[in-house]
Parts: structure tokens; C-alpha cells; sequence
């Protein structure tokens, strides 16, 4: 009970919490699950672009995503990283990806279906990320905290390629014009709910809040990514999805349509267009990558066997 | 007209050969992204197609240059068909399993690294700035490949297994790498690009130091695939090129 | 222009729905040439894979002719994009293993039989001529994949594990072949069509007899995959075209 | 010896053998191994072809060549059953292709680059297979003689779509043109080569002509080949790919020049651009269907065990 309270003192006082210092357990799960899912939606996220490398249409945009997409991967990194500071193995957590334990992000249970997708998951996708990241940049726990500020950055260049992509797209052919359009249709809705259930139902968010491990609600972050995205998307000449979509001169936001939660819960639950192909390729690059990880085992086995019996011999002459 | 014909002489010739086989070994690298047998990996193949990429690029637009025709990298990239494609065939072969990508990854750099030293002193200087950059990019790809053709094949007996099973596949493919033609003896004779004999020694040192570590017997010298550098492909590439150029060819007045 | 814009009326976009179901089920099943489990099933799926383009080209000559844009069955198949197929879903998904051609050709031919038997009966004459010969067609296939679904069902542990498997991934993509939107409903109106509705008893009496014999227990009706007869397709409908559409898309100007 | 020279009469006098005739061990084993080529060259011959099945640039081409493979097809079981005449199982000559024991034709052992390399194929390799099958039509075996009939009238539909398709590109674009000229060039040479070795070296020619297996020898149908087809290339515009090919007047022959023996014997020896591909395409598909085969097999024992069963209560009651 003193250490919680002093927890919480260090917290308020905008302290960050490391690795060995002391933690609450409920602090401690909470952030594994919230770590964990993130570093999986990263790696699960590879798949949807991933999709267009090999059709990218120029060069120059094929090594982007290719980098876009590695990007990806190194986040996951970093953060199975982070995770693992809290006391679970990397292997614990790929496990609960695979088996349907853990969650990702269902955004990426929605197929890439046009290079439009490219450019919508950049802009709407990393651009909805990167409102939900940065304040994690500061959330309480240091070694998280860390790992964001190098992700917030290249997400950042991430959203400005995808919306660079979208302005040449809408500055084209009319096809290319319309197939931006279309992803804007299909991109819009998903991209909203990626920000989570609405204030009224989210079962984590006091608690985070607390903690610091979050710093503003659900609802907050999903308003301030409408009110800085459309603005974007009226420049691209683009029309939202979304007939109740207009301005409020007094607060200064843009206020929006009822979120489909039903299609939000439906997808969560498994039934998205993608679900069951992400969690079979995840599993099945994980059992036809086995060998592979055996074999790396197996040889530093034998070389450290090799350098023992070399010691032995050195020290026996 | 979706298709372009390039007016080849010995030095756009010699410099589409180099462009073709990185931009093909980089899109089967790239098949890889998010399916690697672990995160790691995934990030280290997608380097390395990266690296190819950005090689090819460059070659693709000094090529361009060199002809004069006012075209660009993704005209000679998007806009070629497979028997106008010069890259040697080892980098056209399908993607393979974990094996053969790491051995096809160390047979290609373990030529490019002494190629891309040597064509350091290229008297074409765009080239040797080509050249320069590839070297360094060449030297880690051998580092990395190299080092998982050992964990390969000195580790269990299904990695040696795999292992055997790529380099009897691989290493009939070797031989185009050395080959020479007219077009390369006169680029050769200019001093643009360096004689695969000059090539030779480093890659039997590499290749020798690399297998006897891994415990793999180099197999003999005996036939060799060809034809991949004058445009007589496998059956994969028209598959691989259908892919990376649909939407060009669908789109052609489009830019992107 | 390599890719077109069809002006869709409610009976050229329901004849493009058949057109590109048949003739994307086709290509998926013309992917086994050559590598079938046994000679016998090279030249069975062959067949039914004749047979679906067989009905594709009619198709769309039929709606070329429809359209009245002076259009060819090529122009169809070649020159439109992914978002302008009209496919169901199901027709699209990967090649799979035996099992899962099997089923699927199964399913689809368990809806197409009563479907071209309603159809036999169109207003439209040169559709209702397309039918009659399709559902001789249908007929063999049910038969044919019907067979298999048993002895697959009822044959060793491990077929019967792969068959219970495709069955888990091909059920959610069969409501599609129910749906009813207003393009359909204008064209049953006017007795071009038929209603889905007449097509749900004999459908279930297919399945339920075919799944009895194999053991095989007919899943829950849950949610359902939906997209492609209105051009919201699955990752794979691209690929696929790419390959199927390479040589028009490069050589435009050519007839071949 | 005396049903030896009774065998030979029959021979002589034109009579068909039959599978319960007597024949001498050699003439069987001789069928065995020609029939069952002829077999394996159908099933490997597929694969080139089909590579260009999805790719077709018409849907009426895509159907004649989806129907040409399926033809081929049939031609494998037609000569299969022909060959388990003679006392052997489909099984155990399968086995020896996949061991590679037995051979196939060796034109298959060279990809399929363009489309145009269909034409070619139609044209010239089904051209040389015709030759040499015609004759085959009459061959001493009955059952080998029937299955040749319906395949020479399958396979010179073939050669008339092949060439059909080789007269639509050389009167096409000059990039259509272009793609004939340099299929004939990669095909013609190996075409000349599918008669095999020249009579001064042929193993087999003596025996089998005698017997009637053969009834030309490899020289002659090259020559009637090369007589045939000469002209039907010049009237495509093309040029053949060989500076020694003349016409000569007085015999009314064109003669042709030097054939490279060594690539053909270094194709038949397994080093021809595509010998593993083929060879592992047919090993896969074996091994991938052998689950189907057993599946197949068990549930036709199960069937049989219910007749058996039903049949016994019946009699019981």
C-alpha cells in the first residue's frame, strides 16, 4: 500500500518508471498486453503492404515501401524489445499471436486491393498511429516511452509517403483519381475505429489514464485525427464516406457519423475480410521458418562447444 | 506502345546486365517480406533487396543516360519484356525456401564484391561511383548470407540437408557469372568494366573459405547453365515481370 | 487505353457476375495442368476448366453484345481491372490443395446446377440457350467433385482432416452465392434471372446428400464473406489478373 | 526358334500382334520401353504448354491450348494402357520416369519463353511427332498401332492450330513477328533433333525395322520432315536458323546443314536448360498427391466392405 502510493506519487510527478524498479502487478500486465499488442500489430501490419511490393509502380515508390514495410518490422522489434523488460520472452508473446490469444490491430484485417491502399493505409493508417503514439512518447514507462520516440518518427515520414502518394494519385488519370477515392471509401471507417471503442464503453482507459500510460481517451484522439485529416483529404479533392461530415464553426471540430461498432466487434471477433489469412501466414512463416531457427541453435551450440574444448586444450598445455 | 526496345550497344548492354540482375534478385528477396523464418531476418533480406534496388536504380538511369533517348529507370525496368531482360539466371529462379535465398544470396555477392571493387576504377565514372557504393553493400551481403550458410549447413542435419539440396541446384548457374562476349571484350577493352578473370581468385577464396566452414564440398566444375545475359530466360521470369509490371501496363499514360 | 470502363446496366453487370466467376474458376482450376494428383484428375479438372470458359466467352460475348460499345469477349476478360470484376469471392481463392479445389468446385457447382436449370427458362433466349448447355455441364461437375468429396470425407484420416479444413474456409464465402442486391432484382423482375430463392432447396438437397455420405457436417450458418460481385475482391484477384493479363497489356496494338 | 520364325512370318505378311500372342521377350521389352517414352514424353510435354495456359492473350487460344494439354494428356493414358498389354503396371513405369530410369522425349527439356513458343511447339514439335507416328499407325503391335491412330488425328489438329498461331504473329505487329522468328530459332534445331541419332548411330533402327516397330528410319523422317516444313516457314516469312539450308533440285530435297549432336546428347544426358525443372514438377506432384491416392484407395475399400457386408445380411435373413 506505501508502494503503490509512492508509485503513484512518482507517476504524478511525471517520473519514469524503469524496468527494475518497483511496479504493480496490474501496471505491469497492462502494459505487457498493450506492448505486445502494438509490437503485433507492426509485424501483422508487414502483410497488407507487403501485398504490393512486388507491383509497385515505380522504382522509386517500390524502395519506399519496401523501407516502409522493413520499418515495420524493426518497430516490432523494438518493441517485443520493450516487453521483454517487463519480464516475458519474445517467444511467449509470438505464441500468443499465433495461437489468437493476443490481439493486433484489426485495421490490417482489411485487404490492400489497388496501390491506392498504399497510399490511404499511409495517410489514414500511420496518420491515425501516429495520433495514438505520440503521446505515448511521454507515457510512464521509460523503456516504452523510448521505443516511441524512435517509432513516432519514422511513422511520421510514413503518413506524409502515403499522403504523397494520394495527392499524385488524385493530381492523375481520372482511373488513378477514382481508385483514390475508393481507398479513401473503404480506408475511412476502419481508420476511425482504429482509435478504439467509444469513451462510454472502453474498459481500460480510467485505469490508464491514471497510470499515464495513456493520456488522452479514446474519443479525444479519434476527434483530433478527423479534425486534422479532413482538411487533408478536401485539399486531395476527395469526398469523405461520411454524409453527416461537416464543420463546427464554434468548437472548431469536425463532427462526424455513427461509427459502425457492430462491423468494429464483428472484425475483433475474427470476421473481417483478412482475419483468418494474416494468422495463417504469420503461422505459417513461423512453421516453415523452424528448421531455420533450430539450425542457428544448433550451430551455436557447436561453437561454443568448439571454443570450450579449445579453452580446455589451451589451459591443459 | 507499352513496350520499349532499347538500342543495346556493349556499354547499355553491360549496364542493363548489372541493372536486370539486381532489380530480379531484389524482387525475389523482397517475396520474402513478413514471411522470414523470424523478425530478424525479415529485416535483413529486405536490406539487402533494398541495397539491390537502389543498385539498380542507379545502373538503370546511367543506362538511360547513356542512350540518349530521353528515357528513365522505370521506362527500362516497367516497360522491357522478359527476352529483353539481361540479368543472369541464378537471380530469376523462384524464391525457394531459406536454403537456397541465403546460398543464391552468397553465390551473387561473393561475384559482386570483387566486381564492384574492381569496377571502382571504372574510367566511366558515374560507373565507379556505381561501383563504390555497391562494394561496401556487397561486402555485408557476403558477411550476412555467409555466415547463415554456415549456421545452415553445420547445423542440423535437415539445414544441411536444404543446404546440399540449393548448391546442387545453384551452382550450375554459377557459370554465367564469368562469362564474356563480345560486347563485355569491348567494354572491357575501354577499361569500363573490369575481366571476370580478375573476378575469379577472390570468389574461389570466398566461396572456399565460406564451405569449408560450413562443411560443404564445392561441386565440380562441369556443365553450366547459360543464356539469361542475351535474353534466352527460364520459364519464371515472364511470370516475375507480368507482376512487377501490371500496373504500368495497365495504366500506361499514368505517373505514380 | 489498355484498361476499359464497362457502362454497367443491371443485365451486363449480372451477365459479368457469371462471366468472371466462370472464368476465374477456370483459371484456378487450368493452375493444376500437369500437376494433378493423377492423370485422370489432369484430364477431369481440365474439363470442367473448358467447360467454365466455355460459358465465360458466351458470357461475355453476350454482354459485349448487351453493352452495344462494339466489345469483344477479350476486351472483357482482358482490359478490366481488379475493382471492375464482378466475381464471387469464392471463385478467386488461391489454388489451394486437392482437397480444396475439390470443395470448392463441389459448392459452386452445387449452386450452379439448379441455377442454369432456373435459367434454362430465362426471357432472355441467348441466355437461356447458354444455360442449357451449362447445366448439362454442372451436372458432371456435381457429379464429379461430388464423388471426390466422399472418398476425400470418407477416405484416410489425413484427407478427411484436409477436406474438413477447406470446408472450414470455403463455407463463409457461400453466402455470396445467395445475395440479392437492386441490379438483381431488377433483372428477376423482368424474368432474365432467377431468384437465389429457387436455387436455396435444391442447393441444400446437393449438400446435405453429398455431406452425409462423406461424413461431413454441414457447418453453421454464421457471418459471411461478401465483396466481389460488387468489386470489393480478396488480395489474390490481382495477382491473378497480372498474370492472366500480361501479353494484351504489353502489346496492345496486337491481335493474337 | 520355330515360334521365333512363325513370329516373323506373321510380321511379314503385315499380321497384327496381339497381347496374348506369343512374342519374343526382346519385341516386348523394345514395346515397353518405346511405348511407354512416347508415354512419358505426353505427361513431361504438358508442362512446357502449360506454362502458358493463364498467360494466353485470347480466350480462344486459352481454350484450344487448355484442350491441347488435356489432349496430351489423354495420349499418356492411351499409351499407358497400351503398354500394360505387354505386362506391365502403370505404376511401376512411372516409377521409372520419376527415377529417371526412363526417358521422355527431350524437346522437353527447353522452356517456353513466349507465346509464340506455343505456335512453335504446334507447329514443329507436333510436325516431327506426327512423322514420326504416321508410320507408327501401322506399326506390328495392335493395341500400340490403335492408340497411334487416335492420337495422329489429335496431334495434326494440333500442328494446324500451332501453325495457325505462328500465321497470326508474322502477319501481326512487328514485335509478333519478331517473337515467331526467335521461336523458330530456338525450336528448329531441337525439332531435327526429336528423330533422334543419325542411322549410322541409331542403336535400335535394325531390330525395329525388321519387327515393323518402325517402319522409317531416323534420317528418312528427318528429311520428310524437313521437306514438309521448309516450305510452310518460308511462307510465314521466317528464316530458318541454318545457312546451309538449300534446296536441291535434282532430288527435290532441301538439304540442311550440320546438326550439334553434342547438345543433343548433353540434353538427353540431363543437362539441358530444363531437365531438373521437369523431372521435380512431375516428383511434386506425385508426392503431393499420394494423400489422394491412399484417400481414394481406402474409400473404395470401405465401399466394398459395405457391399460385402449388406450382401451378407441379406443372405442371413
Amino acid at each position: 500500500p506505501g508502494r503503490l502510493a509512492r508509485f503513484q506519487e512518482r507517476i504524478d510527478a511525471e517520473e519514469r518508471i524503469e524496468p527494475n524498479d518497483w511496479m504493480p502487478a496490474a501496471y505491469r500486465r497492462t502494459l505487457i498486453r498493450q506492448i505486445s499488442q502494438h509490437a503485433h500489430s507492426e509485424i501483422v501490419g508487414m502483410l497488407p503492404e507487403g501485398n504490393w511490393i512486388t507491383r509497385a509502380p515505380s522504382l522509386r515508390r517500390k524502395a519506399a515501401l519496401l523501407a516502409k514495410v522493413q520499418d515495420e518490422g524493426g518497430h516490432g522489434l523494438y518493441l517485443y524489445a520493450a516487453a521483454e523488460t517487463l519480464g516475458v520472452t519474445r517467444e511467449e508473446l509470438v505464441d500468443q499471436l499465433l495461437s489468437g490469444a493476443a490481439k493486433y490491430s484489426s485495421i490490417f484485417n482489411y485487404p490492400t486491393l489497388t496501390w491506392a491502399d498504399i497510399g490511404a493505409i499511409g495517410w489514414l493508417v500511420d496518420g491515425a498511429a501516429i495520433m495514438n503514439q505520440i503521446p505515448l512518447c511521454r507515457t510512464s514507462y521509460g523503456p516504452y516511452a523510448r521505443a516511441m520516440i524512435r517509432i513516432c518518427k519514422e511513422e511520421s515520414f510514413h503518413q506524409r509517403q502515403g499522403y504523397e502518394i494520394m495527392l499524385t494519385l488524385c493530381r492523375g488519370t481520372p482511373e488513378q483519381k477514382a481508385m483514390a477515392q475508393d481507398a479513401l471509401n473503404r480506408w475511412w471507417w476502419p481508420a476511425l475505429m482504429m482509435f478504439g471503442p467509444p469513451d462510454s464503453e472502453s474498459q481500460h482507459t480510467a485505469q490508464s489514464m491514471r497510470w499515464k500510460i495513456k493520456r488522452f481517451t479514446n474519443d479525444e484522439l479519434r476527434q483530433k485525427f478527423v479534425d486534422a485529416t479532413v482538411p487533408q483529404g478536401l485539399y486531395l479533392g476527395l469526398t469523405f464516406p461520411d454524409p453527416d461530415l461537416r464543420f463546427d464553426p464554434e468548437t472548431g471540430h469536425w463532427r462526424f457519423g455513427a461509427i459502425d461498432w457492430e462491423e468494429f466487434r464483428r472484425v475483433l471477433a475474427g470476421h473481417g475480410p483478412c482475419n483468418r489469412e494474416r494468422l495463417e501466414a504469420r503461422r505459417r512463416a513461423h512453421a516453415e521458418g523452424a528448421w531455420v531457427r533450430e539450425a542457428a541453435l544448433a550451430n551455436a551450440a557447436k561453437r561454443r562447444q568448439r571454443t570450450a574444448y579449445a579453452a580446455q586444450r589451451i589451459a591443459a598445455e | 506502345m507499352t513496350t520499349i526496345a532499347v538500342a543495346e550497344t556493349p556499354l547499355t548492354l553491360g549496364l542493363l546486365r548489372l541493372a536486370d540482375t539486381a532489380l530480379v534478385h531484389s524482387h525475389r528477396l523482397s517475396e520474402w517480406c513478413g514471411h522470414a523464418p523470424m523478425l530478424e531476418e525479415d529485416l535483413a533480406l529486405a536490406n539487402i533487396a533494398l541495397d539491390l534496388l537502389g543498385q539498380a536504380r542507379a545502373l538503370y538511369t546511367h543506362a538511360a543516360a547513356v542512350e540518349g533517348a530521353g528515357r528513365t529507370e522505370d521506362d527500362l525496368a516497367y516497360r522491357r519484356d522478359a527476352p529483353q531482360f539481361r540479368n543472369v539466371l541464378m537471380a530469376e529462379l523462384p524464391r525457394g525456401d531459406f536454403a537456397f535465398t541465403i546460398l543464391r544470396g552468397f553465390l551473387l555477392a561473393a561475384h559482386a564484391l570483387p566486381f564492384w571493387q574492381a569496377t571502382a576504377g571504372s574510367r566511366d565514372a558515374t560507373l565507379a561511383a556505381i561501383a563504390a557504393k555497391a562494394e561496401k553493400e556487397a561486402a555485408y551481403h557476403v558477411r550476412h548470407c555467409g555466415e547463415w550458410v554456415i549456421r545452415l549447413g553445420d547445423g542440423t542435419g535437415e539445414s544441411r540437408r536444404r543446404m546440399l539440396e540449393a548448391l546442387d541446384t545453384l551452382w550450375p548457374y554459377t557459370g554465367e557469372l564469368f562469362e564474356v562476349d563480345d560486347a563485355d571484350r569491348a567494354v572491357i577493352a575501354d577499361g569500363i568494366l573490369p575481366d571476370p578473370a580478375v573476378v575469379r581468385a577472390p570468389w574461389d577464396a570466398t566461396i572456399d573459405r565460406v564451405f569449408a566452414e560450413a562443411g560443404l564440398d564445392r561441386p565440380a566444375e562441369g556443365w553450366m547453365q547459360s543464356g539469361g545475359r542475351w535474353g534466352r530466360h527460364t520459364e519464371h521470369l515472364g511470370h516475375l515481370l507480368a507482376v512487377m509490371q501490371h500496373l504500368p501496363r495497365a495504366y500506361p499514360d499514368a505517373t505514380w
